[in-house]
């Protein structure tokens, strides 16, 4: 019995130029925020952008993007809606605002499947926003998606550093192109993290302040963009190649 | 209509499958298709038709159904998957991702939703038959 | 083929009265910190106490409790060391400082056999802190860990809350009993959270507010007790039962 | 010395089965043990003809080993654990907690973490025979 998805995968992604995988081994320090944003400034530099959520579990770029009502449509496959410009995937689309109590071995067969069955045509940038960890997905991405870069985000705290640490670890005897690490909720200047960072061989692109007017801006793009949040990230994303 | 996409995996697949094997002609594909799906056969096999390649003129494509067989991890119910007893989003949600039946579908005995797919989910390739050159 | 461990695990953990479960589904909003403070708490309270670390991607009570140095013993089983009164568990003791990469069936493996070997003895309270989502481990605990109740973490996020409130939902319709609503990281007074969790059918037990001085103590047990963030969460605590 | 709390899994799990069953007593236990685990046999089976209930009072304890087989996820290797290649700590503390196996071992063809433990990872039940009281 033989699985003919995978084979698939890398034909759907063969007119996508680059990807860019949003990850952390800890949770809460931005994934989602970065990654939302991150495709965002690249659409308006001009590239043409899709943006893939597969957090099953706690999804968030349609809600800080505020895409509401849409739904791909079926055609040879499945084809993104577009949001803000954005070719946009995720799986709440078909977990619509319920609990998805998946174990790992279905987000794996999940992720193949979206993989799959997506076709996302011509892009520039192929941005994937991941959950905490380095469990299924995170695997699968490495797995399944050829030439996938690691953008790794981390806090200031030693709480989250120490993981951010072992996923670096990880990255490197896995042989996957990190990109570098973002430091984010940045509140005094520090240089915990960047020291950390080079000492562990990675790049350190920069550091994001904490701000407070980010919240009320969550779910509305126009606002979004003009956060101090928004004018820091994309400055440090320029710096991205 | 993304059977379409499903097709194209089977081809795709067999053809490599026939390559590594040395096969000169490909007679028939089996393809085992699990009802948690709810595949559209007729589409399917029309989409298989049409993306046959030249090293398939002849083959005969066989569908054959799988029922959607579910166990609790719970309660170790085992039960089939009806897809009568769902919504028709849920059901399409399904049709796409069909992991999504853990967030739609619980176990009948407990209400659970830590249930194992034990078999029937999607498509998989079951067997290919052909003609080697020295045959 | 029949696995011995599973019925062993109830009887691992019937001196223990009372167990419960650190959890959201969101990552980085305080699980860690609520765990180990709570731990650190009831021992205070003159309660025997025990601490579980299941997060073994981003294990982090060891981190903040400054645990390091001490191995469990083997003795029909093992024997969980003892850190600052409280008899400890965790992933990290056998993972050391290195990167995890565990799939979901591995880490549900894992755990079985943790709960399995474990021998806790005589206990008031055992503490879990569990990793962020709805998957292997969280469904793991649900299904092997008898009378476990749930304390839930949010932060006043609705990126958070969102997650939090589809967590609420499946807890419900798995009849799994929850303590209630911790809000961490408040910054200002707001009933976002109050309200929501109200509306949502579950206790509302109060706001930990955003406390610049908590990085500082972090591995440092006598001064995490000096933080505001631990009388706050003191209080708290005690209206727990 | 924590195959004790193993050897306790067994009893009580055979024990179960053997009342499920209607059994009046065991004649034998079989236990598959596999390599990854490194469990030592001698304590094992001490342990268990220490934890052996008056069902039991006659019953043989066979351990059985099964060699731990990893297969990559990457590249598709198969291989046989060998503890050999395994420092003192590391071996210890997989023979606590197999699956940390990722954290020490990787694939020898490509490196990988990312590897499924086909079989041979520790204990398990294999067969209990017994007596009816009718037979
Ligand atoms: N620089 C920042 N300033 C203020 N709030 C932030 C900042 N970065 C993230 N947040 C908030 O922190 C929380 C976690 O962010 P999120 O992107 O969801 O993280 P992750 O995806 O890693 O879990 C959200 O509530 C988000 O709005
Ligand atoms: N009330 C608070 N004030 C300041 N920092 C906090 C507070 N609660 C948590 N933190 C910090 O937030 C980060 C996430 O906390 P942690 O307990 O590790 O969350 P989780 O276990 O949910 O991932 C840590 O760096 C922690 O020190
Ligand atoms: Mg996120
Ligand atoms: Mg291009
Ligand atoms: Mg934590
Ligand atoms: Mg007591
Ligand atoms: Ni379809
Ligand atoms: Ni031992
Ligand atoms: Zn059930
Ligand atoms: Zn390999």
């Amino acid at each position: 019995m033989i699985d003919p998805r995978p084979g698939l995968i890398s034909r759907r992604l063969e007119g996508v130029d680059e990807i860019i995988a949003v990850s952390s081994g800890k949770g809460g320090v931005g994934k989602s925020i970065v990654a939302s944003t991150l495709a965002l400034h690249l659409a308006e530099k001009g590239h043409s952008v899709g943006l893939l959520d597969l957090d099953f579990t706690s999804p968030a770029t349609h809600v800080i993007l505020g895409i509401d009502g849409l739904f791909p449509e079926e055609e040879y496959g499945i084809l993104p809606p577009v949001a803000h410009g954005i070719k946009y995937m995720s799986i709440t689309f078909f977990a619509l605002d319920k609990p998805a109590p998946l174990r790992g071995a279905d987000v794996s067969d999940a992720i193949i499947e979206l993989l799959a069955i997506t076709r996302w045509g011509d892009l520039d940038r192929l941005v994937i926003d991941l959950p905490p960890g380095l469990g299924d997905a995170t695997l699968d991405v490495i797995r399944f998606v050829e030439g996938i870069r690691f953008l790794v985000v981390t806090t200031p705290s030693k709480v989250a550093y120490e993981t951010v640490r072992k996923q670096l670890t990880l990255l490197k005897r896995l042989r996957v192109p990190v990109i570098g690490v973002v430091e984010n909720m940045a509140r005094k200047p520090s240089d915990y993290v960047s020291l950390n960072v080079e000492n562990d061989g990675a790049l350190y692109l920069g550091a994001i302040g904490y701000d407070e007017g980010l919240e009320e801006s969550i779910g509305d793009e126009a606002r979004l963009k003009e956060t101090k949040f928004y004018a820091e990230a994309s400055k440090l994303y320029s710096t991205i190649n | 209509m993304h059977e379409w996409a499903l097709a194209e995996g089977v081809i795709q697949t067999a053809s490599g499958i026939a390559e590594e094997q040395g096969l000169e002609k490909i007679t028939e594909i089996v393809v085992r298709i699990g009802e948690l799906q709810q595949i559209e056969h007729d589409i399917l096999q029309f989409a298989l038709e049409q993306l046959r390649t030249p090293l398939m003129t002849d083959a005969k494509f066989t569908l054959e159904t799988v029922p959607g067989k579910l166990k609790c991890r719970i309660c170790g119910e085992e039960w089939t998957f009806n897809p009568k007893g769902v919504g028709e989003e849920e059901s399409e949600a399904i049709h796409f991702i069909p992991e999504v039946a853990h967030v739609y579908i619980s176990c009948p005995s407990c209400d659970s939703p830590d249930f194992q797919i034990l078999e029937g989910r999607g498509v998989l390739l079951a067997s290919i038959t052909g003609v080697k050159p020295d045959d």
